[in-house]
Formats: structure tokens, sequence, C-alpha cells
């Protein structure tokens, strides 16, 4: 989460309204690892290509982790992999978000049984912000993630929120 | 003039990926570097080892056809066509003539989809950013032709052993007729765009040049094979379905912008193949029979105790089925022979002494599927 | 164009004892049993005779025979006689358009077979495949580590059917 | 110039005046860089039959207004082994750089930054001052692409400076002045009298120019996009090759500083370009504000003529970019130095003798 995030104790007017500014700002530009896995990377790369066009959500893919928001987990993750994409999500700056797109990153896909060298969900790992189920989902479901997590963000607070 | 010999250097090491743009997928290169000099490339794969022969022995024959799909996610149709020639063998099944045309024309369409990519990527990496997204505009056209009759986009479990899922959607032929007659002037389209391009022409030739004694050597196949000039397309020397029945050319490398075997003639051996396929595409659509195509799936597949391999003209070059049955229901063990997995192997002899743009440039140029290459 | 009895012959001709059975019972696929140890010597012959030239090396398998067996001694006691592990060969000539199919057999306590590397390096990736997934050590093998599975993957060797898959591998856990 | 005047005579004082009239440059640069990366992102998006961004405004175009939000709100990382003030420094120089040659950009005859003589020049020299952030940035982040990136970069500008400086050479002989101010002045009234036409030479000796000048226009267009890192010669951001070259480590607003840097450049090149060439901000057409009789109408057009011949160019930028494959770097260097320089070099040489002969 970024540096003010849940910084304040009371709600008033002008946090609402830079809340709502800061975070319109965050979900209209989640710019993407340009990091693909496997089948799944696929179907994210007709998503962002001109038929579905990610672009118009703003999305963009960096090839830099330092520069994106948001990590989109295409496809199966390995026990070798696993430990490297903890490590790209770990260099990621603050705010960012994770979206495990198909089955297996969810949770194993078809190799829930016999992988011995898969790992059964990448939230295993990292922390996931939406699912998106499918072998390979299509590209309207990813869109849909996207606005699943769009609508997410939109709900973030700089208040910070009572636990009790 | 002075000797700069003895100057003290130090090697640099590159760690490329295996996230990196472009390593199509989660491969590690290890470059050795002497200042953009390549000294050495060490491949490291298995980032994406999914443990395909191990579910294989876990599973019924009829039960692995998905898992095959998702080798080599680029070209599914292919893979089930191989997989399901494989049994088949293995039990002794003839399969109705339609459903020899039918997996004919999805394997072609299929190839045609995958050197798609194949090329779309490979300008993506030399930086040509647009060829990419017409192509994939152009793909969609195949995907939702397979979508109306798989009812998936990209994974299909259609190919069945013995026959095929279910017949093809009535609009099927009609919409594949269409886009053969659309897709002819789009090749043309993209030769003008990337192929003959001055710069681009001047990133691929003369780099990465592989002599036809080293791509035998090496077990290179497919288009990787056939651009250092050797005629050999299993379609043709090691039939399997019905290819003998069509008229077709076989492209070989000439060295047409550059020496033989380069990374240009590679690439261009793939655009005259997606022009082959169309031949291909045109006569199995006129010629297609009627008739079932469900009718020879075998109720229980238990194969007796025997082994088998067979090979089919992938994509990206020779897919081998090796099956041995021990008389379960459950193969005793597959093996697949991946092409890209043989073809990775030779990234170091093609990339010695070249720059460290040329490393992606001839990774592009061998068309790797990384979900292949690790299974 | 030569038939497999043909080769076989050949082959049983120049290398004697090294050559085991032709394997041609089976109705698909017929194969040569031969020596481990001397695979390197009788391919480098398939390779570079005149007659034969077999130049591509299309695939090297791994095999895990699955034929172990419990011996009851005399004392009464079961023991174990470890099976065998297999690597395979399919070989074909380009010019000429023969295949052959070669197999070699070693123990599973002693799993040596000779490198075919230097003669076919398309062998190269396949034997640090079978090694990875069989434990198969093949002699002369310039770089024999694990291809597939990360490095320091200590949980045996996977394709064996007598694996048993960890329950964690650096802190995560592995099954389901 | 004459606000300069208005603005030293309001105040007073000519220091004060000075710093006003320093930040006029960032007013016209920040709408501008947030509008070239809309518009980037919307002319590929046109070329490759997608739509592009359209989700926030009217087409979209509050993107970069968003992405920079966004990047404001990024945390700021910097590597553990990277050499922090280095680090911190680079993307400023970088921004300093680019914002440094405006300083003798001649946007209308009523404004420029500070009109020095030897202003063709500075902006030259300026340039190297990016080159400078760049190689910082790249050395400090401790990265193996951002090092490769920032060398090639280097090595890059600095080869692309000689065929700039032999045609700059080449105009600056027929014109006598190395201030642009003065150039855009000399290029008045019509469209003949750009130097691309061969300025106000006599007619014959104009009609021998011309080819001469096409050929120096076309080569500086051609390093001014090397200059600026842009396809085909962005080797130092080579994507697929680089990852992000020399700003692989940089995130949140620092990365925005080279982000802005890199399309203030664009423009910079751009305006230099057509200041040289294409008659800076003279109208080729005459001035409405004359033929009304309104005379401050003049400068503003003159702006508009200047932003729209620099918008131009940056976007045949954009359009070789989405065109184009990269070129490899020693290809690059072939480029420059086997090419562009000697016929630079011959081109100084044939415009010297057209204008010793005066026809």
């Amino acid at each position: 989460m970024g540096l003010l995030d849940q910084q304040f104790a009371d709600d008033n007017i002008v946090i609402t309204k830079v809340d709502d500014l800061l975070n319109w700002a965050r979900l209209s530009s989640l710019w993407q690892v340009g990091f693909g896995l496997a089948c799944c990377a696929i179907e994210m790369m007709a998503t962002s290509a001109s038929h579905y066009d990610f672009d118009r959500f703003g999305v963009i893919p960096r090839a830099s982790p330092r520069q994106a928001d948001i990590i989109i987990i295409s496809g199966t993750v390995t026990l070798k992999m696993a430990t490297r994409i903890k490590r790209l999500y770990e260099q990621m700056p603050d705010p960012k978000y994770v979206i495990s797109m198909g089955s297996c990153s969810n949770c194993g896909g078809p190799y829930w049984e016999h992988g011995y060298h898969v790992l059964k969900g990448i939230d295993r790992v990292i922390p996931v912000d939406v699912y998106v189920p499918g072998c390979p989902p299509r590209p309207e479901a990813l869109l849909e993630g996207l606005l699943k997590l769009q609508e997410k963000i939109r709900n973030e607070s700089l208040v910070k929120k009572d636990v009790a | 003039m002075s000797d700069y010999s003895n100057l003290k250097t130090e090697e640099m090491v590159l760690n490329m990926g295996p996230q990196h743009p472009s390593t199509h997928g989660v491969l590690r290169l290890e470059i050795k570097l002497d200042g953009e000099l390549i000294v050495e490339v060490k491949p490291h794969v298995g980032y994406l080892h999914r443990c395909f022969e191990k579910h294989c022995e876990a599973m019924t024959y009829p039960q692995i056809v998905p898992y095959v799909d998702r080798m080599d996610y680029l070209a599914s149709m292919s893979n089930e066509l191989g997989y399901a020639i494989a049994v088949e063998r293995l039990m002794g099944i003839q399969v109705p003539e339609r459903v020899e045309y039918i997996r004919v024309i999805m394997a072609e369409l299929q190839r045609i989809a995958s050197h798609m990519v194949a090329l779309g990527t490979y300008g993506l990496d030399i930086g040509a950013f647009t060829p990419f997204l017409y192509l994939f505009a152009d793909r969609e056209r195949i995907l939702s032709i397979f979508e109306e009759t798989c009812g998936a986009r990209l994974l299909y479990n259609y190919i069945w052993v013995g026959g095929l899922s279910h017949d093809l959607h009535p609009d099927f032929i009609r919409k594949a007729k269409e886009f053969v007659t659309y897709f002819r002037p789009k090749i043309t389209e993209l030769n003008n765009l990337l192929s003959y391009n001055k710069i681009f022409i001047e990133r691929t030739a003369n780099v990465g040049i592989l002599p036809i004694e080293t791509a035998i050597n090496y077990g290179m196949t497919g288009p990787n094979l056939r651009a250092s000039g050797l005629k050999w397309d299993l379609r043709r020397d090691d039939p399997y379905s019905i290819y003998d029945k069509f008229e077709f050319d076989i492209p070989v490398g000439k060295g047409w912008v550059g020496t033989l075997g380069d990374c240009w003639d590679r690439y261009f051996v793939r655009v005259l193949e997606m022009e082959q396929s169309l031949n291909i595409l045109d006569q199995a659509l006129a010629q297609i029979p009627d008739g079932d195509v469900t009718s020879a799936i075998p109720k229980r597949i238990k194969p007796a105790e025997r082994q088998i391999y067979t090979r089919v003209e992938n994509p990206r070059g020779e897919l081998g089925y090796f099956i041995v049955s021990k008389g379960g229901l459950q193969p005793h063990r597959v093996k697949v022979r991946p092409p890209s997995f043989i073809s990775l192997g030779l990234m170091n002899e093609l990339c010695k002494g070249h720059l460290v743009a040329d490393v992606i440039a001839i990774l592009g140029s061998i068309d790797i599927v990384l979900g292949e290459v690790d299974r | 164009m030569k038939s497999h009895e043909e080769i076989y012959n050949l082959l049983k001709e120049k290398f004697g004892d090294a050559i085991g059975q032709s394997i041609t019972n089976l109705p698909v696929e017929s194969f040569i049993e031969v020596s481990p140890l001397k695979i390197h010597e009788i391919s480098y012959f398939l390779r570079d005779d005149n007659e034969l030239l077999f130049d591509n090396l299309m695939l090297l398998s791994g095999l895990d025979d699955m034929n172990d067996k419990k011996v009851k001694q005399e004392d009464g006691s079961i023991a174990d006689v470890p099976g065998t592990l297999s690597v395979v060969y399919h070989i074909e000539s380009t010019s000429f358009r023969h295949k052959i199919v070669l197999k070699c057999s070693c123990p599973k306590d002693k799993p040596e077979v000779e490198s075919v590397n230097s003669i076919w390096r398309s062998a190269d990736w396949n034997e640090r495949e079978a090694y990875d997934m069989f434990g198969i050590i093949f002699l002369n093998h310039p770089d024999l580590r694990r291809i597939l599975m990360p490095y320091d993957w200590e949980h045996g060797f996977p394709l064996r059917k007598d694996y048993k898959n960890p329950e964690f591998y650096q802190g995560m856990k592995v099954p389901y | 110039m004459i606000i300069y005047e208005y603005l030293s005579e309001l105040f007073g004082s000519p220091v004060l005046a000075s710093v006003i009239q320093s930040l006029f440059p960032l007013i016209f640069l920040i709408p501008f860089a947030l509008f070239a990366v809309w518009l980037e992102r919307k002319v590929s998006a046109f070329m490759q039959d997608r739509i592009g961004p359209n989700r926030v405004g009217k087409h979209g175009w509050l993107q970069t207004v968003a992405d920079i939000l966004k990047l404001i709100q990024k945390e700021d990382i910097t590597a553990a082994n990277a050499d922090k003030p280095l680090f911190n420094i680079a993307p400023v120089l970088v921004f300093a750089g680019s914002y440094l040659a405006f300083a003798a950009i001649p946007f209308s005859s009523a404004y420029i930054g500070s009109s020095i003589d030897l202003g063709l020049l500075f902006i030259v020299a300026a340039s190297g001052f990016v080159v400078a952030g760049i190689l910082m940035g790249g050395w400090a982040s401790n990265n193996k692409y951002s090092l490769l990136g920032a060398v090639r970069s280097a090595a890059q500008v600095v080869s692309y400076e000689i065929p700039t400086v032999l045609v700059i050479l080449s105009v600056v002989m027929l014109t006598g002045s190395l201030s642009l101010y003065e150039l855009s002045e000399m290029q008045t009234s019509s469209i003949h009298n750009w130097i691309l036409f061969g300025g106000n030479a006599p007619l014959l000796q104009k009609i021998l120019l011309i080819p001469f000048m096409f050929i120096g226009f076309i080569i500086l267009y051609i390093s001014s996009l090397a200059e600026v890192n842009r396809t085909p010669f962005d080797i130092p951001e080579a994507e697929s090759e680089l990852v992000a070259g020399f700003h692989t480590e940089y995130s949140g607003m620092k990365f925005a500083m080279f982000f802005l840097a890199e399309y203030a450049n664009m423009f910079a090149v751009s305006a230099i370009v057509s200041a040289i060439f294409l008659g800076g901000y003279q109208s080729p057409f005459g001035y409405l504000g004359n033929t009304l009789g309104l005379t401050w109408l003049v400068p503003i057009e003159q702006f508009l003529w200047f932003s729209a011949k620099g918008l131009f160019f940056v976007f045949v930028q954009m359009w070789l970019r989405w065109t184009l494959p990269r070129l490899r770097v020693d290809q690059l260097m072939a480029l420059c130095w086997k090419y562009l320089i000697p016929i630079a070099f011959v081109n100084l040489l044939i415009i010297g003798l057209i204008v010793l002969i005066k026809i």
C-alpha cells in the first residue's frame, strides 16, 4: 500500500475527495509487468492485442517490475518459478496488485494431483487480489477480473479502519 | 599502434530471464559477455515443468488428451493429432475418412495460427510492434472458427483417439473458406510491412547461421531444419493421416538475403509455409466427405504390451510420442520429443560471437514454446 | 534402406556380445538390446558406417522398467531385487530413411550408461533429462546436471515408479 | 524578447524577470508532455487497429494525468546496492538537460528564453547534459541492463552529435549566424525563404542549394531521432533486449522524470529541426494579425505555428516508432560513422563552395 494509506484516523470531506482522486488515478493506470508464464500468457497477449485492447483501461505492459502496478500470474507456477515470482513481486513498488489468472495459478489446475513440481496456487507465495477462473480464461474473463480489481481499488481509503 | 591484446578485461555474466520481455516465456539465459560480444550462452529451463509425463502414467489414454493440449499451447490441435495417431497405431485403429480430413484442416489452421504468433513475436523481438498486433488480430479469426466448433479458444480437447469429440459446426466450412481467401493477401501485406523491411533484413540476415550438418546433428527439425536447406517434412517423408493426398510444396531456405540458414531464412520459411498450409486447406475444404466422426472411438483403450514411437510435423518441428504400454488402462510411459526442447539446445552454438541483441534475434527465430520445452 | 534384421545382423557381426536380443515379437515396434557400456562405440559405428549413416537421433528416453522383484530366499526372508532402468534410442538416417530402435538397460542400483553426446549433440539435453527424471548416470557427459527440476532438488528422481513426493520444498507446501 | 522587456519593466529588475521568464517553457512543457504521451498511445492505437485509452475522460485524454498522479503515489525504490546520490541526481539531470535546451529555442518573435548569439551551439552542448544524466543513472542503478543501456546511449548520442554539428555548420555558413532567433528572423515572410529552400540567397544559388539542403535536413532529422533514443535508434532502452534500458531500476516519480524528459526532448529536437530548416516560428503564408492590423496577434500566431511544426515532427517520430524495427548497436554506429558523417562532410563542402561562389 502507498505511503499515506490508512494513515488518517478520522474521515472527513477533504480526505474522501482526495481518496477518490487517488483511487481514480490508481485504478485508471494499472501498468502490468510484461510477464507471461504458460498457456494463459497467450490469452493475456491476446487481451492486450488489437481485438480486446487492454490499453483501453490504461493497462500497458512494462518490462521492468519497478514501473509496474499489477502482476498478472498467467499460468502454472512451478516450484522452481515460485521463488522468482516472489522476488519479482517484491521488486514492484507499492501500491501493487496481483491478479491470479487461470486455474493453475489459482489452485494448481489440472496439475493439482500428480504435479510434483507444481505449486498449487500462487497464493501460497504472494497475496492475490483477484482470481480469474478458467483454463485458460477467455480475454473477456481477464477483463472482468481487471474490472473487479478496479472496483476493489475504488474502495480503498486513506482512513484507518477500525478493526473492532 | 599500441597493443591492446594484453589489456586485462573482465567477462560479464548477464542473466536474461525468467522474467524478460523477449524470452518467450519463462526461459532463463545465462549469457557470458565480453563487452557486448557473446562468449557463451547457457539456457536454463524447467521453470514451467508441469510433470506431463508423470500425469500420463496416472491417467487413462483418453484422459491424457487435455494434458497434451497444454504442452505446446500454441499448437494444441497438432499435439492432439500426434497423440491420437500414436495411440491409434498402438491399437491398430482405422479412422473414418471425414475424421482424417477434419484433422488435417484443423492441424493446418493451427499451423497458420501458430506461425502467426511466431512471426509476430519475432517482429516484436526485433522492435517492430505493429506487425505483431496485425497478426494477432488475424489470429483471432482462426480462433473464432475453432471456438465455434470446439468451444474453446486455445486448448480444444477436440481430436480424440479414434475420432473427434463431435462433428464440425455447420458454418465451419464456409468460414474456413472465407478465412483462406481473406488471409492470402495478408501474407503480402506482412511481407511489405516486415519481411522486406531494410532494417529487419539488416538485423536478421547473416545472423545465427545454422549449417545443415550441425542442424541434423543437433536434431533440428521443422522450419528450422528446412531453412538450412534440407527438404525434410514429415508430412512428405514419413506420411501420416492423409497428407499424401494433397499437393503442396515444401519451402526450403535459399539464403535469399544472406547466408543459407540464417535468421531471415528461418523467418521466411515460416511465411512460405503459411502459404502452403493455405493450399492444403483449399484442397481439403473442397474434398471433405460426409460421414460419422465418432464411430471409431473405442469404448475402452487398453493396448497390449507393446511400444511405439510416432511423429508428426508440428509447426515447430518433429513432435514425437514414445508410448510404452504394459497392457493396462494407463500407459506405462509416455515420452514426448518436443521440437522446441531440442532446438533450444542449439542456442549456445548459434549465439557464439554475436552481440547481445542477436541473442534475441536468434532465440526468436528458432521459435520455442516453453510449455513444450519443459512439459 | 535397410531393414531391422539386416541392421541387427550387421551389428551382431561387428560387436558380438555387446548386442543382446532383437525383440521383434512386439507387433508395432521392434528394438535391439545393447550393452549400456558399449553404446558409444555402437552409435559411432551406426552414424559413420557408409551403409547405415544414422545421422539423426530422434529421441532418447529414459524408462523405468518396473521389474523390481521380491525373491524369497532360502531362509524364508524376502529380499528386494532392484529392477532395471533403460534408455531407449530412436535413430534414423536422413539420407537412407531407415530407422532403428536401441535399448540398453542398467540395474537401478548402478544406473550407468555411456553418453552418446559426442556423436549426436541432440543427446545432450535428452541425457540430462533422463538423469533428472530417472537418475541414470551418463558416463562422459560433459555437463550432467538436473535440467527440469531445480538444481537443489534433493528428493529423488520423479519419474521412477517408486518416487515419493516431499511435503515441503524451500518452505512451500508441495502436495495439494 | 518583448515579453522579457515587459517583465523587466514590470518588476524593475532584470534578474527577477529572467527567473519568471525561465518558468515559461515549463508551463508549455508539462501540458505538452502529458499531451504527447496521450498522443503517442492514441497514435499507436490507431496504427494498430486498436482504440487506445478511452476510459478516463473523452477519448481517454485524462490518461496521462492519471498516470502521473499514480506515479506520484508509488513507492520510491532505491536498490540496496545502488549509488544513492548519483541515483537520485540522474533523473533531475536528465530533465534539466532537456529543459536547458528550451532556453535557446525561440517560441515566437516575442519570446525566447535567452537570445544568446551561440544558441545553436548551446543546444548541442546542453544535450550533452542528458547523456551525463543517463550515464549516471545507468551506472548508479547497479544493474547490468541499465549499465549496458547507458553505455549504448552515451556512445550513440556522442556519435550522432557529429553529423548534427556538421549539418548545423553548413547552415551557419549560409546564414552567418548561430543564433536561433536570427535564423528564424531570416526566414521570414514566405515559404521560399526557408533555409530548406536555400534561405534568402540569390535565386541561382538557391536552386543549386536546394538538393543539398534537403540532404542536410534528412541527416539532421535522422540524427535527431538518434539523439532522443527513438525507434529505429531506441537501443538504449530497447525493450526486447535490455528490459527498460537505463531506467530499469527507477520507479515512481523518478521514472516519471525520465518519461517527461523523453517527451520534452522529442519536442526540443523537433523544434530545432523546424527552427533551422523550416522557418521556426515563421508562418509560411503571412499573418492574420498583419492583415487585420492587430499586431499583438502576430506573436501568438507565431507560437501556434511553431508548436504545429514541432508537433508535426513529434508525430513523425511516433509514426516511425510504430512502423520500424530497431537497429542493432553496431549497425547504428556503422550508419553514423560510415554513412551520415561522410555524407554530411561532403554536403558541408559543397554548400561551402556554393556559398563561396556567390553567383
